[in-house]
């Protein structure tokens, strides 16, 4: 297992008022976010466990893109990854933020 | 003195040899590999009927089993290399060189005697490649093939699995080979004739069915978000847009995910009776809910599929059923049609390189590929001009005056950035090159050129390559779609977003589509068992894609 | 002609939570579709990282929830315990916390003494990386609900899900008030490869997945009388299922216990010598036994009243 | 040690226990005079549906057959019975309502005394000494929910690597000490002193209403949060009604 953890400044608070919301599941190539509204409004964090060993790049890119691309301001990210493909992490980064603006459940 | 007949003269002496072990043109199954070894010489080119999916497997245990102090040396040309046996041969000296176009589950084992030198290759070919050579140098002095059904005379029935047998039969009867066939039962009448009796000089019993593989069997239930997101891209981004109705698909997830999403997504965006009406395909399972919806006009195959042929039966009007009521498949007319009626090819592969070459090949698989080579090309010959066609070529080609202009098919390459365990599907270099260096071979196995290809679909967006005025265009298109792979992180950023503001590429929210939406609900059977119930319980899939 | 593809106008996707499949949702997904909206409340959700504390041994992922949702909530009004298992995190195997969760959880319906409960099965059995954790989780889990049955408590197994209920799973099913099963669901203690280890491909070909389903299926067991109810694979099904069952479960009892006895021992007598499903389904006055597995939902229902009535006193 | 020994050992006032197709099934008196029903498995046969509904017959008998005598079951099992039949027929029903008669017979007063001296594994196990109300065990009793080299096949892990872990905590590895740990058996027994004066002393001591084995097994340090959170998932339950 490996652990990363990303906190970037985020421009933009994320909506909504739900404290806390969970996509995904753990599994082969699958992974789990808990997204948390504990930060001040202006920043994010994401906090991975992974099972696939040696991607750090890969994961800086894409969680770069995602904060660029949602500006999660004021969430927190905890991850549990199966070895979860990029696309796959960023799609389910995009639901949690989804779910958690209340877009949909 | 020049004789003129010394093909038939041999031919004669062959059959006599073989008619020892015959009554009339028919021989018992024990006796397979005598007839064999009175019947071959050392030497000979054979063609052992391995399809795409049928394989005259009798045969090929016969013939593995032969003594190779009389027979050995054998050229090998049959576009399937897919039993053990077929391989075995080449393991037990019985056989020396091969021409082939297709491996799917040996890929691993020809690799290891290519390297071992226990196989000369002389090339992996394209099905019509091979099929053409046939009539012009490589042509069988024995074909041993697969039928349904024999009558007394030695008519063949080939069955909905018709796919090689003509083509090869037509070259060796024509000239002066000899053609055996293995039919799982000899009967007093055929449904119908797919090989006339005359050309036909032997005929075994097996007793029971030859192996098909259930090749284009794809699970829906398999299939990915992103796979789903990569469908409506290429529905929205490209198939709408040039209103392509005379298409191809590959086998891969991604395609099946396109087929059903026709009668949803497809039908929402008000597309139906637009695109995807005539086929070159495979019977695909995951076409049904599309078929059943009204969408497909047409389908003519390769060959069948696994449990598709009672609902085939059922839907004369799409498929080539003919007076029988039992599909007609011809991989050789099918292929040409791939090549020359269709606007469009779209596929998967595992390595794309910066050029936008493709290749299904890796460093230990020599995998050959199946219809895509022939499918997945511009036939530069053609003549009859179609909307998608005339489209693609003025993309392409802006400035030249219409009427001079070749129009060019649509051939897409559709993916995951990543694949299996996280393996790029974006690479600098592909795997095939590496190979051929080992092998000293002239040209690296190469599946779908890139200067054929005119559109890469990933999760990331879709490449429009016709659209790229030069190679350094071109190479970012690709590293544009190419996510976050090593290529497509070491795109330019700027020149990306260039490319983007021209339509180059297009990103999912450049095509009106929101990821989040990719969800499998859209699919309009999401199990083997809901494609059983849209067929009407016609459909009957292989047990191992069960869970009733 | 080009083509403009527009979905501005497109009609709303034509789903609703409740016709989704039961087999593809999430444990997450099957509780918050199966319950009255925004009406579940988890005990010691995900928030909290009540993680296992094995898996890091075997240097593998962990899930915030161990792969066990549990809470309470309401089911058409009704206040209802509700356990669910994650199918595709571990196989839904039972480890420590995973099965604590449900322990506790049936130690208090069985104090509360009037809350049913219910169990959304979707596991593989006992999870190898803590399996004395989760082979005792599993005993504890059987005697709290037989404990919780013995006090007037429905406790009501749902199976329908990707991992089947396998293993002490199995066990725990069998000592519900009342089963639902769908199609997909298979109830059984060893698996298919594990008979096939065992015994050989000759007994058991655990890639003949038409055995497999005919052997452990969801119909098989409806029409053995080893679950109550078989439920179509949606959400809906599952809601109407647990809606029914939670009203016809009475108290375990000697008498209930007495016969479920005489049950299982005709069982043996009607169907011991029988070599296949096929056969029991023949025995049981089928008239068409191969056609049974691709029967759709309505036609089954018919048929298996016909052939065999609930057994909600004898279990 | 074998029955014949043990049961001398438990009972010498005398038995009727019979073996037959190693299936355990009689009466043996107690010190004080009262009978105690004895059912069990023995010669490490597997439980499959017909064992299973022989052995839950016998213990509705003892219950029909009134009073509150109590009841040990002696176990040296296979695992389950692991063949097509047996799931065809509903192995996990038959398996289940052993239990469950083994646990009502509990709930209507009768002490269940489990006793561990050879093999059981999986299923068997579950349905047998786990349903049991106190699980004790004999010096080289063999319990294990599945053995290492069937983990080592789906773990994808090597038997030495499994052992090494092993060495760590007892949450995986088959073996009595570790079954122990977990909280699974409450008592050892000694081999050399009287198992009649130990089970007297077991008997004797106070009921437990509760499943006190996820507690036992957190002091042994073998489960280190099972009964936490039981207990916490218990206490949200009640006071979210």
């Amino acid at each position: 297992m490996e652990t990363l953890n990303y906190r970037a400044n985020a421009p933009q608070r994320a909506k909504g008022s739900k404290r806390q919301v969970i996509v995904g599941v753990v599994a082969s190539g699958n992974l789990e976010v808990l997204a948390e509204r504990v930060l001040p409004d202006s920043e994010c964090e994401v906090d991975i466990r992974t099972a696939a060993e040696g991607f750090g790049e890969v994961w800086q890119a894409v969680v770069a893109d995602f904060v660029e691309r949602r500006s999660p301001g004021g969430l927190k990210f905890s991850i549990n990854d199966g070895g979860a493909r990029p696309d796959t992490v960023a799609l389910r980064l995009a639901q949690a933020v989804s779910a958690i603006e209340g877009e949909r459940t | 003195m020049t004789t003129w007949d010394n093909a038939q003269r041999l031919r004669e002496s062959r059959k006599r040899a073989g008619a020892l072990y015959a009554r009339g043109k028919r021989v018992e199954k024990k006796d397979a590999t005598a007839l064999l070894e009175a019947v071959i010489q050392p030497g000979d080119r054979v063609c052992l009927e391995g399809d795409n999916q049928k394989q005259a497997d009798l045969l090929a245990v016969a013939l593995a089993a032969v003594n190779k102090e009389k027979i050995h040396d054998l050229h090998m040309v049959q576009s399937g290399v897919v039993l053990p046996e077929h391989l075995d041969l080449f393991e037990l000296g019985i056989a020396k060189r091969l021409d082939y176009a297709y491996s799917g589950p040996q890929s691993q084992r020809i690799a290891k005697l290519l390297f071992g030198g226990k196989i000369e290759l002389g090339a992996v070919h394209t099905y019509l490649e091979l099929f053409a050579r046939y009539y012009v140098d490589l042509t069988p002095q024995v074909a041993l093939i697969a039928a349904v059904s024999a009558d007394r005379e030695g008519n063949l029935y080939t069955g909905p699995n018709t796919e090689d047998t003509p083509a090869i039969v037509e070259a060796t009867a024509f000239k002066d080979g000899i053609v055996i066939a293995q039919v799982n039962e000899i009967v007093d009448k055929l449904p119908r004739v797919d090989i006339p009796g005359d050309w036909v000089d032997f005929v075994i019993e097996s007793g029971k069915p030859f192996y098909v593989e259930p090749l284009f069997t794809r699970d829906p239930g398999a299939i990915t978000e992103t796979q789903i997101l990569t469908a409506m891209l290429a529905i929205k981004g490209i198939y709408a847009p040039y209103g392509v109705q005379r298409l191809n698909h590959g086998i891969g997830f991604n395609t099946a995910a396109i087929e059903l999403l026709l009668p949803t997504y497809a039908e929402r965006l008000g597309l139906k009776g637009k695109i995807a009406s005539h086929w070159a395909l495979n019977p695909h399972p995951t076409l049904i809910p599309a078929i059943e919806s009204g969408w497909v006009k047409q389908v003519h195959s390769f060959g069948s599929e696994v449990g598709m042929d009672d609902y085939i039966r059922a839907r004369p009007d799409v498929f080539f059923t003919g007076p029988d009521g039992s599909l007609r498949s011809n991989r050789a007319f099918s292929q040409v049609a791939g090549l020359y009626a269709c606007d469009m090819f779209i596929g998967s592969t595992l390595q794309i390189d910066l050029q936008g070459n493709s290749s299904t090949v890796t460093a230990d698989r020599v995998a050959g590929f199946g219809g895509a080579p022939n499918m997945g090309s511009d036939a530069r010959g053609r003549r009859h001009p179609s909307q998608p066609w005339l489209q693609a070529g003025k993309e392409a080609d802006p400035d030249s005056p219409a009427a001079l202009r070749r129009g060019r098919k649509l051939v897409v390459q559709i993916g995951e950035t990543f694949g299996d365990k996280n393996v790029p599907l974006f690479v600098e270099h592909l795997d095939a090159l590496k190979l051929a260096t080992k092998l000293d071979l002239d040209l690296a196995p190469v599946m779908v050129y890139g200067d054929d290809v005119t559109h890469i679909v990933t999760e990331e967006g879709i490449a429009n390559l016709l659209l790229c005025r030069n190679n350094d265009e071109r190479e970012h298109a690709i590293r544009g779609v190419a996510g976050y792979t090593n290529v497509g992180r070491g795109r330019d950023k700027k020149l990306v977003q260039q490319l983007r503001e021209r339509g180059v590429i297009r990103r999912p929210e450049d095509l009106g589509i929101d990821p989040l939406d990719a969800d499998r609900r859209l699919l309009a059977a999401r199990s083997i068992k809901d494609l059983v119930r849209w067929s009407g319980d016609l459909y009957a899939p292989p047990s191992k894609f069960r869970n009733w | 002609m080009i083509i403009i593809a527009s979905d501005k106008a497109l009609p709303p996707n034509n789903t609703s939570a409740s016709t989704d499949s039961w087999y593809e949702s999430s444990a997450r997904q099957r509780v918050e579709n199966l319950l009255d909206a925004n009406s579940f409340n988890e005990f010691i959700g995900p928030e909290l990282r009540e993680t296992s504390p094995h898996l890091p041994l075997f240097d593998l992922p962990e899930q915030f929830d161990d792969g066990m949702i549990v809470g309470y909530g309401r089911l058409d009004g009704i206040p209802v315990l509700v356990a669910a298992q994650e199918g595709r995190f571990m196989g839904g195997a039972f480890g420590e916390i995973h099965g604590a969760k449900l322990t506790g959880l049936l130690r208090a319906a069985r104090d509360i003494a009037w809350l049913p409960v219910l169990i959304l099965f979707d596991t593989g059995g006992v999870r190898l990386q803590e399996a004395n954790a989760g082979e005792l989780a599993i005993a504890e889990i059987m005697r709290a609900l037989i404990e919780a049955r013995f006090a007037g408590i429905p406790v009501v197994g749902l199976v329908g899900g990707r991992a089947g209920c396998y293993g002490g799973g199995g066990l725990i099913a069998g000592c519900c008030s009342a089963l639902a099963v769908s199609e997909q669901g298979r109830i059984s203690v060893s698996g298919p490869e594990v008979i096939e280890t065992n015994r050989g491909l000759e007994e058991f070909d655990s890639k003949d997945r038409a055995l497999v389903w005919r052997t452990m299926g969801g119909k098989h067991r409806r029409l053995i009388g080893g679950a109550e109810v078989f439920a179509d694979d949606t959400v809906a099904s599952f809601r109407d299922a647990a809606r029914f069952l939670i009203k016809h479960a009475p108290s375990m009892s000697l008498e209930m216990l007495e016969a479920e006895q005489f049950r299982l021992t005709q069982r043996i007598e009607q169907f011991g010598t029988c070599a296949d499903a096929a056969d029991i389904w023949r025995s049981l006055g089928a008239t068409k036994p191969q056609s049974i597995p691709a029967l759709p939902h309505p036609d089954f229902v018919a048929l298996a009243n016909d052939l065999q009535e609930p057994h909600y006193v004898a279990r | 040690m074998l029955l014949d020994k043990i049961l001398e050992s438990l009972f010498p006032s005398g038995h009727t226990v019979l073996v037959a197709c190693g299936l355990i099934f009689g009466r043996g008196a107690l010190a004080d005079g009262d009978s105690i029903a004895v059912i069990g498995v023995d010669g490490r046969i597997p439980i499959g549906v017909d064992e299973a509904a022989l052995l839950s017959g016998h213990v509705l008998d003892v219950i029909k057959s009134g009073g509150n005598e109590p009841i040990l079951i002696l176990i040296d099992s296979d695992s389950q019975r692991m063949s097509k039949r047996d799931e065809l027929l509903g192995l996990n029903e038959f398996l289940a309502h052993l239990a469950k008669c083994l646990i009502l017979a509990n709930k209507l007063g009768h002490r269940t005394i489990g006793l561990l001296y050879g093999h059981t594994a999986a299923g068997a196990f579950i349905a047998t000494a786990l349903a049991t109300q106190t699980l004790l065990a004999l010096p080289g009793a063999e319990p294990a929910v599945m053995d290492l080299p069937s983990m080592s096949r789906v773990t994808k892990l090597s038997i030495e690597v499994l052992q090494e872990k092993a060495k760590s905590t007892p949450v995986f590895a088959p073996g009595l000490d570790n079954l122990a740990q977990t909280g699974a058996v409450a008592i050892t027994l000694d081999p050399d002193r009287s198992l009649a004066h130990q089970l007297t002393s077991v008997l004797s001591q106070p009921v437990e209403r509760e499943d006190s084995r996820d507690k036992l097994g957190k002091e042994r340090n073998g489960r280190p949060k099972a009964a936490d959170i039981a207990k916490r998932v218990y206490e949200l339950a009640r006071a979210s009604v």
